[in-house]
Parts: C-alpha cells; structure tokens; sequence
C-alpha cells in the first residue's frame, strides 16, 4: 500500500517537474555529497533559491556521501549537456579524469566549499572558504580567550580523509603552534554527525576525570558541537563555562547554544557559496571574463556577544 | 540453585564471560573504567555510557532474537529505524501531541513488521530477500518523510526519551531494559517461546501439532518492527532530530551479530534474549572500550571481526562437536556400560 | 542358476543403528541379466542393504563380492565407478539443470577446454534415443515428467555404471503408461546382461517384470524364491508375518467392537490423494486400515486431521457437523494424529521431551495460556512413566531418543490433550518387539476408555490383535471392509491379494 | 520458448522499455555518451557482481565485496605511495590477497559449516578495518601507468567514450558467461545450487567448489578494486560501502535465485543497466531527489521476487500436471 501511493507520487512528481523543466535559458548541474549535517542542507537550500532567483534550471543530484555517484552525476550532467556544472565534492582526489571529460565537453565546472587534488586548469574555479584559516580563526579565539593560562583541548575531527577535517585540524594546531599553555589532548573523529559527536563526547569525559581535565572542546562543525555540548551537560558540567565550546559552520543550533551561554564561538562557514559561484559563472558565459581560481568567503567569527538570538532568527528559515 | 536458574547460568554463561574477559580488557587499558558516581540524580560512568550506546542494537536484537529463532533473520531494522525516527520527528514538529506522535510512530514500525511478516508468511518469500527490499527502499521512504535535510525538534517530552532520565538511568537504557524484561517475561511467562522454539525447528511437525505457525511468524516480524521503531525514537531523541541518512546505518548487521554472538543458532530454534542482550553489549563495549583507550578507531573493525570469528568459530557445529567428543570421551564409555545393563 | 552367472554377492551383511539392527547376516545375490525384486516393509531394511552395497551406508559386518572380487565401495561415487548404479524414487538429479547437463555432470565432453554443448547435446540426444527416447535435451529437466526424469536417471546411471542397476521405487508415482515404458527398459537392459535391483511395493509389477524375489522383514532375511515358484499369497505372507500371531491372539482374546457410532465420514476424499470414502467409528473401538505402501493408507491419514484439505464430503460426530480445515481445527474438535515420518513431521529435535509431549496441548490452550513449568513437569513425568519412555531425563532434547521412545513422546503428546479421536500412522514402526507389544496393550486401554482410534499397520498380527475392524486400502481407494470373524491375517492378506487381482486382470 | 530463459527475458524487456520511456522525455539520452557512461561508471559494481551472482548461484551470499573494493584500493594507493613496484605487480599482490580471502572464508562455510552470512560479514568488518589500518586517508594514485591505463580509450561517435574498465567490465561479463556455462565448475556451481546433497551424489566435489567459489567473488572483488582505484585514481577506506546491496539488487533483479540454481550471468549486467539507468534519470531530470533510487530499486527487486515466485508456481503446476 505504501508503496503504491510512493510510486504513483513518484510518478506525479516525476510528470510535473518535466511539463516545469525547459522554461530557463541556463541549465546548470549541481552534485551535492549529501545531507549528512544540516549547514549541507542549508547549502543546498540556497543553491536552489539562487538558481531559481537567475531563472537557472537547476539540476540537483545528492550523492548520498558516496564519490562514486558524484562521478556518475558528473558524467550524467556532461551527457546532458548542461551549460555548466556546480560540485562540492566529497573527498580531494579521484576527480581528474571526469574533470577532463568535461573539460573535453566544453562544460565549465566550479568547485562548491571543497577544493580537489587535480590540475587547476580542469575547473573554471572553487569557491571556497579558506578551509585552514577557519580552523585557525577558532585556534586565535581560543589562544585570546585563554589568554595564558594553562587549557587542554579535545578535538571532535570530522570525517577522516575529508578535507575540512584535515584543514581545520592543520588551521587549529597552527593557531595553537608556540603556545605551550594551550596543548590537545584527545582528537578522535566524529563524523560530522550529531550522535557521534556525543558518543565520542561522552567517553572523552570520561576519560579525562569526568571532563575535569577538559578546559575547551573544538569541533570541526556545530553538528558535533551540539553533540558533544548535550553529553556535556549530562555530565554534570556547564558547556560554554567549565568546558569552553568553540567550533566551525555557523548553523542555527548553535546559536541557539551560544544564546543559553552553552557555546562560546562559531566561524562561519556560509552556505551561501553558489551566489559568488552564479555571478563568477555568468561574468565568464557573458563576457567570457576568466574567474580568479579561488573565490574565498568571508570566515566570521561569531561570539556569545554578537546578539546569536538574533543571528538564530535570521538563519533558522534556510534550510539549515 | 534451582535447575531452571542453574540451566539458565549454563546458557549464559559463554555470553557472561566474553563481556567480563571485554570489559577486564578495557578497563587495563582505561584504569577508571568500573568508576560509577550520582550526578545531577542520574548514575554516571562508562559502564552507564555502554548501557546507553548500546541502547539502539539492544532493542534491535530483542526482535531480532525472535525472528531469528523462526528461522528468519530481518535485514530492514535499520531502514525502519530512519523510517521511524523521520516519522516521530515529522509528527512532533507537525503539532502532534507525544503521545500522539509515539503512537503513530510505534504503528509505523509495526506496519513495517506487518509488510515483512506478510511477504515470509504468506508469500512465502525467504526471509532474507523479503526484508531486503524495506531495506533498499526504507531509506529512500525515511529521506523522502525528512526529504533530506536533519529535521530537528525541541519538544521537551521526546528528547527525554533520549537523554533524560529515569531511577538514575538514562532513558534509553530504561526503555531497552524494560523493553527486553518485557519481551522476555511475554515469551517466557506464556507459552509464546516454546510455540516460536517449535515453529524454529520443525515448522511442518509445530503446525501439525496445532501451532498456528502463520501467525507466530508475522507477530516476529512485527516484534522487530516494533522494536526497530523504539530504537528509531531513541537514535533521533538522543540527537533532537531525524537524521534519515545515518539513523541505524548498518545496524541490522549489528542486531544480527548480537543475536549470533548471543548464541541462538541462524537456523533457528532456541533462544534466549537475555543473551542477545549481552550479546549486544559486547559488541558496544567494543565500540566504547576503545573510544576510551585512546586506541584509534580504525582498529575497531579489526578487533570486532576477531571478537565475533572467534566467538562463532568456538560455536560452529564443527567445533562443538569436536569439544563434545573431547569432554565427552570418558564419561561416554561408562555410560554405555550402563544403559548396557 | 548357476554361481558363475552372479555379478554381485553379499554375504552375511550387519547394520547396526543406535539402538537398533537394522540389518541382522542378511545375504543377497545378483545375477547377470536377471531383475531381482527387494521386498518388504517400510523399515524392513531393503534401503538399507541397497545403502551398503552402495557405500552410501559403512557395513557393520558380511562381504560383498562384484565380479568374484572382494569389494569395499566407500560412496555411492566409487561404487558407480565400480559399476554399480542407483536410481531413487525421489529422482536424485537436479532438477534446474537441463537434461544433458544432468546426464553429463562431472564428465561433459570438451573442447579446447571448454565444455562442448553441442557435442553434449548431441551425444545426450544419442544416448536417450537408446531408451526411445526422443526429447529436447536443452530443456530443464524440471519441464520433464517423473517418469521421463527416471528413465534420464536409469540413462545416466547405466551410463556410468554398466554393470548393476538398483532401482529403488522407480514407479512410485508413474502411471500405467510410463510403468509400460519403464519396463521396456528395464527388459532392453536385461538382455543386454546388466544385473537390476528392483524396489517396489507394486507386486503386480514384482509379477510383470522380476526373475527372482527376495524378502526382507525387521532387517533379516526372509528368503529368496524365484518368482515363477511363488504364489502370490505366499508373498504377502512372508512380507508381514504371521509368526507372532498366535502369540498376541492368545493373548487378546477379545476386542471391544465399540459403542454407537460416533464419527461418521461421508464421502470424505480429495483429488489425487484419496478417494472419497464412508467411514464410521465407534466410541472406543479400533479401525484398523491394511494396504500395501502407496495404497493411500496415509493419506487417509492426513485428510481425516486437515493436514491436507478434504475437497469433498462431511464428517459429523454425534450428529453435529465438523471442521476439518486444518490440524488446528482438528484438534479443537479433540483428534490427535502421530504421522508416520517421525522425523519431518512428528519430533521438534531440538526441543526436550517434556515440550514434545506438552506441545499439542498448549497449542490448543493457545499462548496466553501457557502450562505451568510444574504442570508440564508432572505431565512429562506422568507419560514418561506410563509409556516407559526410556530417557535419562525430561530435559534431554527428543532428537537424542531411540525411534521407539520417540514415537511413544508423540503419543504422549496426543495422549495429554485427552483426544476423542486418534489416528495412529504406523505407530510401531522401526521399534523394537518390545515397545511393539507396549504399545499393542497401550492402544486396548485407549480404546476401554472410550477413545476412537484409527490406525494404520503393515503389521497385520497387529491389526487383527486390536482391531474391530479392518478397512483394505489399494491404489488410493477403500476397496474392502473386514468385520468380526473375518478379521484375520489371512482375511487381509486375501483382501489384499484379491484386490490385487481384479485391478490386474 | 524455453521457460528457463523467461525472467532474463522479463529483465532485458524492463531495461528496453524503461529506456525507451527515458529517451522519450529526456532524448539526450540515447546518447553514446550515456551508453558509454553506463559501463564506465558501473565497472567496478558490474565486476564485482559477476562475483556476486557464481556465489548466489551456488545458493550462497557475499557480504565483504564492499569491503574488499576498499582494501583493494587503498592497498594500491599505499603501496604504490610507499614503494617502487610497478602497478601491474601491485596488482597481482592484490589479487593474491583477495583471492586467498575468498578461499578462506569458502573454506570456513564449508569445513567448519557456518552461515555463509555470518562468515562473510565477518570477512566484510576484517576487509574494511584492513583498509582503515593501513590508512584512514583518501590517498591519491599519482602512477603514470594509471594515466596511461585511463587515457585508453575507445571515442565513440557522439562523444561516448567506452573506457578501459567498462571494457574490462564487458569482458569479465564475457567470461562470466563463458565460466558459468562452458567449464565443468560453473556446471558445479549451478549443480550445486540446485542441491548440496543431490550434488554430492552425482559427484559435484562440494568442497572444491564452494572454496573456489568464494575465492572467485574475491577475486572479482579484487578486480574491481582495482577498477575503483583506477576509476577514482585514489584509495580510500570508506569507499564502496554497501555495494554487496547494490551487487545483490542487481543480480535478483537480472533474473537469478536468490535461493541458487537458477540465474544468468548476463541477467546481472542488465541489472546492473537498470540500476544506473534509473540513477541516470534520476539525475537528468534533477528534481528528484536520490532517494527515488533507492524506493524504485526496492520496487523493482520487490516485483522481481513476485515475479519468479510466480514462475517456479507455474513451472511447478505444469510439472505436477504433466
């Protein structure tokens, strides 16, 4: 029964997003990784309310965190002849070779919040927060904060081998570098995902005295961070008091957090990297004007005395 | 010791050591691993972290332990988590009242349990393949309720079914603990076990004995799904939100390994849930054992893989006969003599 | 015949199961050119011996000779490679391979390496024409009927072998025409001095085809009689005995012819199973049912319990109509039934005694009910004592227990619902003489406390012992009932035999 | 017709029509491009399946190939990072140690007579937390044998291009085929399927086989991690995960038992030409969200089951009424 009305919403569905399809002039693909955090979703929101907002039929494609699909979706996309290609690819290397392909196909390709291991000719341009700055912003808020006094940090690392957890791991410890006060104590990966981020949380605690030993946390997105900041708190202890919180995306949770004085900072990573990449794509298609190779956005830092309540309100209907 | 407890202690007893041998192991590497203190009125240590991480495949080898024992295995617990999970969130955040919300929720997961049950006991579709389709489809059903992104929810009652507390326990491990006792009293306090032990074993001799042996079998599956909606409740409560993409993530082979290491046979038959149980928290010992020894967590696969070839390989039929025949060799002779006479 | 002729000899063979000969110095001889019927009972021991010569089984003791030589086949595959062929009832072929792969499995022709359809096809195409048999051999073999899978079989098995055939119940589900067919093979092959074992319950095929008969009966030799030399009675009599008959007949004098008629079957049968019949029970009296095996005896069975649907007719108890739908109906309607295979649908192996024998009645009570640990260790202990099961234990998983303790579990299991109405499937089949009488003086009792049993038998000192009446089963249908006086070995046999008779002629 | 060739049939006419509907709204796709992506992007996933289906064809199921797809690959990358050694001996050590997996964990299933589920889930964590501990990170394969192997291939018209591996992926089917119907071990195999016990009696070596069976799915594994290395030019631990499901989907819905015996090697190609059509589609048309893949497979395999136990009811009918 269940399936049957799946299937025939499937087919309706199906039938009303082809008679809507052909009306704009650009056709544009975009591979997704996935869903797995919410700032992800909140991207992928935004890239469609700028798609629709230039009257670009976008086509969306969610891999589903597996590389294998992106490739898929890359070449269906090339196949398609789409006028060019958006990507936030799930790890840095294996692109080469599609990238070609669509180098040889004439599609431009820009790179969403993750950079690849290949050639930098292979793709019109990445559009990217500068990875290693972010981690290193968190590390300079922390060495301020502290200022001297002694403080041993656990790290909530994101997927391993992904890039943001490797260059918000590389920011960090070089913000920390020379500051013999500041030292981490346990790093262990947590997936980027909430139940993670506690699980892992939790035994840090437990492992270090009952979180005693533990002055701040920094997690490589909020996702985590609102993992960890619950099993904090069922450790008896005051996240964003006895155990400093700092971490990286800017996603609503968090500042819902930082109002309740639960968190302390959050660098933002703006979901918003398919506006740059729209303008930098149609000053290329228009006037033929070559991008620079890497668009950086801003990484603000936001603190509990940016008003995060209101900051909350203004981001809670993206999708997040 | 009465001879039902002392067979009960014989039954357990393999299950009991492993996890004592596990957690002897954690704890040289995590000296304050036994520590248990009273915070905030709930108890707090690693041995509660275990409990409570374990809560998930806990619940999921509860109904898994009785499919299992009618000879069936369900591979969609995990997919009926995220189905589950999507759904109590979807129905929170929709205005609905937590009661409202756990009984739509909880009838999901026994409509899945229903579908799975119909296609073993009325179509007569091997097991494993009818549950694989819920499982590739399930999903996909989870991400189309959440339609992708994590839905989150702030209503105080559901998110302490994951992180309140209850008689200084966490709640999920109030849930699964009563759950199980539950579930364990229901088939050993009425003759529901003995009927599913038969229907395992000889499903033909058990029907010809009266057995309504469809029946029982669509009731196990629809356990499983009922169980599997309880951890999906759990695994979104614990996190304030639906995550249809990762929620029960290859769980099922988890719950099915509990089962396994738990000792109740593939090939149905007899079961115990109790040892299902441990067989659980064996495996999340594992899992936390070496998050706290600071052991990096690329090698968990490999230890967990040795755990459970070690475990089945002492329990394959080959082996234990070969250990039958050992133990056995002397005591049999004498006993010939005697039925001899 | 003379001893040079023999192919295949064996002597003195002994198989002992766990608690139980099942073959006692039998001896056996095959001759070249010959078609040597095995017969007996179910559990007599004819598969048994095939099963030693075979290598299927290892001897306990005795020899057996191929050719003159000393042979010690170790699997049915090297006693093949020796020249001994098997052919089963249950074709032993794979069904989802096509016929050639079936008839070439293992030695397919080859080219360059690989496997040559073609030329398999072809020399499988040749090989069925010998048996005038000309079908597509690209086909699965499941598209075939039985009989066509038999005589692919029989091909593949002279094929390989070449020497001895045994064929063991080809013709269990065949009918007149494929028998016909059957047979011409049979005899082609004979001509061509091949040696064929022949199993059968038909004796009217014993009749049409064997040279020589040999006789099993509880795993001993009964004798080997050239056929043309044995009259047909005198078969059936040496197939089911008549030793023990003065004994037990002196002993039971008397049997309860019953009450009023309390069950009352009406044309109650279903297609390809059982005929319709009339049948009527009494309150407390004993309805023996005698036929050879395939005479429909348990599918009577199965069709008065529900485990196969009745499609026509009615049964009434007392004038009140029942439902016979399925076992659970059947047995709220208070009948029992132990089957006649223990093993697939009698015993729960892994379950203990107790459970066994706990397990009908709590099915009834259904599970909210559940019968107390007490209540069924009382129960278990009662029927363990009464039955003399013989176990160390309640505890002890049933699959541990001799057949005989077995049987008597399952009876318990019926016994302890307190059934009005019991069907017996062979119930002293592959027990030993003395649990045989326990459970002869084990049915009397039932039957003086006012149960209504049905039983079925090969053993007819047995049936005459207990029986008030006799109904004769032949080819799926109630061709005879034996009443009061008549009601003797000799009057079964005769039945048996004439039956057997008017069907032939 | 002959009955046995009905559900591979049944299969390619799904996969023509659900092309055909395809190509009617999104005509673009009858490209060679899309037939040429078609290969090269399901490989790795066709190679592994070839596997995949000689295992379930004995009545079997593998549960690791996911996880030896992984290993496979970061084993290259590691040791191609690490040492000198040329690809091609890479490759052979690659093989060896999936193909020796295989024939372990064959032998545990058949010497030590354990579930074929349990012993290769094991196998599966093993594989996967090898992978993890020779490295966690995604290692890129800088080889210039890899450029070379991956600038082999053949333009089609059109822009289509079929590449080294999906060429590979045809000829692995090739011998699949040519194995499962044209040696004396894919008879066995099928043999097998039908019925250990029968199978023993007409003479199948029972042990043999199944070891080699299982060795056989290792290796494919190993292949197609090979292919995936080549494909991604990279080796990484979390790679692949799942694809048994996707294997096992795709060869239920190429026609073949799940309960063994009965199947076609060239079924599971058109499965797995179904999946990646219904992938393709859900990508050309760009509003549907992914998961529609995975409801539609589940339909698919749910209607593939209905289907063949419709089948073996007809068949068994016709049989009993012979």
């Amino acid at each position: 029964m269940k399936f049957k009305i799946a299937l025939a919403s499937a087919t309706i569905l199906a039938a009303s997003m082809f008679s809507a399809a052909s009306a704009a002039d650009l056709t544009i693909g975009f591979s997704q990784i996935g869903s797995e955090s919410g700032w992800r979703a909140a991207e992928t929101t935004l890239t469609k309310q700028q798609a629709e907002k230039r009257g670009i039929d976008l086509k969306f494609a969610d891999a589903q965190q597996k590389q294998e699909n992106q490739i898929k979706a890359l070449r269906s996309f090339i196949a398609q002849d789409v006028d060019a290609i958006l990507i936030a690819p799930v790890v840095a290397t294996g692109w080469d070779e599609v990238l070609q392909e669509a180098k040889d196909a004439e599609i431009p390709v820009i790179l969403l919040d993750r950079t690849v291991d290949a050639s930098k000719d292979l793709y019109l341009t990445a559009v990217t927060s500068d990875l290693v700055h972010e981690g290193n912003v968190a590390g300079k808020w922390l060495v301020d904060t502290v200022a001297g006094k002694p403080c041993n940090v656990v790290e909530l690392q994101g997927t391993t081998g992904s890039s943001p957890a490797i260059d918000r791991k590389k920011g960090f410890e070089e913000a920390l570098a020379g500051k013999d006060n500041l030292k981490i104590i346990r790093s262990q990966t947590g997936d980027f995902t909430r139940t993670k981020g506690k699980e892992v949380m939790e035994s840090f605690l437990k492992a270090e005295d009952g979180g005693k030993n533990i002055c701040a946390l920094y997690a490589h997105n909020d996702d985590m961070a609102v993992g960890a900041i619950q099993a904090i708190k069922e450790a008896g202890l005051k996240p964003g008091t006895d155990i400093l919180v700092v971490s990286i995306d800017a996603v609503p949770d968090i500042f819902q957090a930082m109002a309740a004085g639960e968190a302390n900072a959050t660098v933002e990573l703006t979901p918003n990297m398919a506006g740059p990449a729209l303008d930098a794509l149609d000053a290329f298609l228009k006037d033929g004007k070559e991008p620079p190779k890497w668009i950086q956005t801003e990484s603000k830092l936001y603190t509990q005395a940016d008003d995060p309540a209101k900051v909350y309100e203004e981001k809670k209907g993206l999708g997040y | 010791m009465s001879p039902t407890l002392k067979a009960y202690a014989i039954r357990l007893f393999p299950q009991v050591a492993a996890l004592a041998v596990i957690l002897l192991m954690v704890s040289i590497a995590f000296p304050g691993f036994f520590r248990l203190e009273m915070q905030n009125g709930r108890l707090y240590g690693s041995m509660i972290d275990i409990l409570n991480r374990g809560a998930p495949v806990a619940l999921l080898a509860i109904g898994m332990t009785v499919v299992i024992a009618t000879k069936g295995i369900d591979l969609s617990v995990g997919a009926v988590m995220a189905i589950c999970g999507a759904v109590a969130a979807a129905a929170i955040t929709s205005g609905h009242s937590l009661a409202m919300t756990l009984l739509i929720t909880l009838g999901t997961g026994i409509l899945c349990g229903l579908w799975n049950g119909i296609l073993v006991a009325v179509l007569d579709i091997q097991p494993i393949i009818a549950t694989l389709v819920l499982m590739v489809a399930g999903r996909g059903i989870a991400q189309l309720i959440t339609e992708g992104a994590i839905l989150t929810f702030n209503d105080a009652g559901l998110i302490f079914i994951g992180s309140g507390s209850l008689f200084g326990l966490p709640m999920p491990v109030v849930v699964w603990l009563a759950f199980g006792i539950l579930v364990a009293l229901l088939v050993r306090r009425t003759a529901l076990g003995m009927l599913i032990e038969a229907l395992g074993v000889n499903r033909r001799a058990s029907m010809l004995s009266g057995v309504s042996t469809g029946v029982l079998l669509i009731a196990a599956y629809v356990l499983s799904g009922l169980c599997a909606a309880l951890a999906g409740i759990i695994a979104a409560a614990d996190i304030r939100g639906a995550d249809a993409n990762n929620a029960g993530l290859w769980l099922e082979l988890d719950a099915i390994l509990a089962v396994v290491v738990g000792g109740t046979s593939l090939l149905g038959g007899r079961f115990s849930i109790a040892a299902s149980l441990i067989g659980a928290l064996i495996i999340q010992s594992v899992n936390t054992g070496i998050l706290l020894s600071g052991f990096p967590p690329e090698f968990n696969l490999i230890i967990k893989a040795a755990i459970i070839v070690l475990i089945l390989v002492i329990q394959s039929p080959r082996a234990q006969s070969a250990f039958v025949f050992l133990s056995r060799a002397g005591a049999s002779e004498k006993k010939t003599e005697q039925e001899a006479k | 015949m003379q001893a040079s002729t023999s192919i295949l000899t064996a002597t003195a063979i002994d198989k002992i199961f766990p608690g139980a000969k099942a073959l006692d110095r039998v001896d056996f001889s095959l001759h070249k050119g010959e078609v040597h019927a095995l017969l007996g009972e179910n559990g007599a021991g004819k598969s048994t011996l095939v099963k030693c010569l075979t290598g299927a089984y290892r001897r306990d003791g005795g020899r057996i000779q191929l050719d003159g030589a000393d042979v010690d086949p170790q699997s049915t595959l090297e006693a093949q490679n020796l020249g001994i062929g098997t052919v089963y009832q249950e074709v032993n072929l794979l069904p989802n391979l096509t016929v050639a792969e079936n008839l070439f499995l293992g030695r397919q022709p080859k080219r360059f390496g690989f496997i040559d359809s073609r030329e398999m096809n072809r020399r499988a195409k040749a090989l069925l024409a010998q048996y005038d048999l000309d079908i597509d051999v690209t086909a699965g073999l499941a598209t075939y009927s039985v009989a066509v899978q038999q005589v692919i079989a029989i091909a593949r098995a002279v094929d390989l072998s070449g020497k001895v055939l045994i064929l063991d119940e080809p013709t269990a589900s065949l009918d007149a025409h494929e028998v016909a067919m059957l047979f011409r093979i049979v005899r082609r092959l004979k001509e061509r001095g091949l040696g064929i074992v022949f199993i059968t319950h038909f004796l009217e095929q014993v009749y049409d085809i064997s040279d020589r008969i040999t006789v099993l009966r509880n795993g001993k030799l009964v004798g080997t009689r050239a056929t043309r030399d044995l009259p047909r009675r005198d078969l059936i009599a040496m197939m089911l005995g008549r030793e023990l008959v003065q004994e037990v007949a002196a002993e039971h004098g008397t049997k309860s012819e019953g009450g009023d008629v309390r069950f009352r079957f009406r044309n109650f049968g279903r297609k390809g199973h059982i005929h319709p019949f009339d049948l009527d029970v009494r309150k407390g009296e004993v309805v023996g049912i005698a036929g050879l095996l395939g005479s429909g005896r348990t599918e009577t069975a199965e069709i008065m319990f529900g485990a196969e649907r009745a499609d026509s007719g009615t049964v009434e108890a007392d004038g009140r109509a029942l439902d016979l739908s399925s076992p659970r109906s059947a047995i709220r309607e208070k009948f029992g039934f132990c089957p006649e295979d223990r093993k697939i649908d009698g015993i729960i192996g892994d379950l203990s005694v107790r459970e066994n024998i706990a397990l009908a009645l709590q099915a009834r009570r259904g599970w909210a009910r559940p019968i107390s640990r007490g209540e069924q260790d009382r129960l278990a202990d009662d029927y363990i004592k009464a039955l003399d099961i013989r176990t160390s234990d309640r505890e002890k998983p049933i699959k541990l227990l001799s057949g005989g303790n077995q049987q008597k579990a399952i009876l318990a299991r019926w016994l302890a619902t307190n059934p009005d109405f019991l069907i017996l499937d062979e119930p002293t089949r592959g027990i030993d003489v003395g649990a045989h009488a326990e459970i002869i003086r084990l049915i009397e009792s039932l039957c003086e406390k006012g149960m209504s049993l049905i039983v079925i038998s090969s053993e007819l000192e047995e049936l005459v012992a207990y029986s008030s009446r006799v109904i004769v089963l032949r080819d799926r249908a109630h061709v005879a009932e034996l009443v009061g006086h008549q009601v003797t070995t000799d009057g079964i046999v005769e039945a048996i035999a004439a039956s057997a008779a008017r069907t032939d002629a | 017709m002959n009955p046995r060739y009905l559900p591979l049939i049944a299969t390619i006419a799904i996969f023509l029509i659900a092309y055909a509907v395809c190509i009617a709204q999104y005509p673009n796709m009858l490209s060679t491009r899309v037939i040429g992506n078609l290969l090269t992007d399901n490989a790795f996933l066709g190679i592994a399946a070839v596997g995949m289906t000689f295992v379930i064809l004995s009545g079997g199921i593998d549960l690791s190939i996911g996880a030896v797809i992984a290993f496979t690959g970061v084993f290259l990358a590691v040791l191609l990072q690490a040492t000198s050694i040329h690809p091609l001996l890479a490759f052979v050590l690659a093989l060896a140690i999936t193909t020796a997996f295989g024939a372990l964990m064959g032998a545990i299933i058949h010497h030590l007579e354990m579930p074929p589920f349990i012993v290769t889930l094991a196998g599966m964590f093993l594989a996967r937390g090898m992978a993890f501990v020779l490295s966690i990170d995604s290692i890129p394969i800088k080889h210039p044998f890899y450029a070379t192997l991956k600038s082999a291939y053949y333009k089609l018209p059109g822009g289509g291009r079929i590449t080294l591996i999906g060429g590979l992926m045809l000829l692995v089917f090739a011998l699949g085929i040519l194995i499962a119907h044209r040696t004396r071990f894919g008879a066995n195999v099928y043999a097998l399927g039908g019925g250990a016990p029968t199978a023993r009696l007409m003479g199948v070596p029972i042990a043999r086989t199944t070891i080699l069976i299982y060795a056989l799915s290792g290796f494919l594994a190993g292949l197609s991690g090979i292919v995936f290395s080549l494909y991604t030019s990279a080796g990484y631990s979390l790679a692949t995960v799942g694809v048994e499901l996707d294997a096992i989907a795709a060869v239920v819905i190429g026609g073949t038992l799940l309960t063994g015996g009965s199947g076609f090697i060239a079924g599971t190609l058109v499965g797995i030409l179904i999946q990646g059509l219904i992938q393709t589609y859900i990508t050309f048309d760009g509003s549907l969200s992914s998961w529609w893949t995975k409801i539609l497979i589940g339909l698919l395999l749910f209607s593939f089951i209905l289907l063949q136990k419709g089948l073996i009811h007809v068949t068994d009918r016709r049989r009993r009424h012979a």
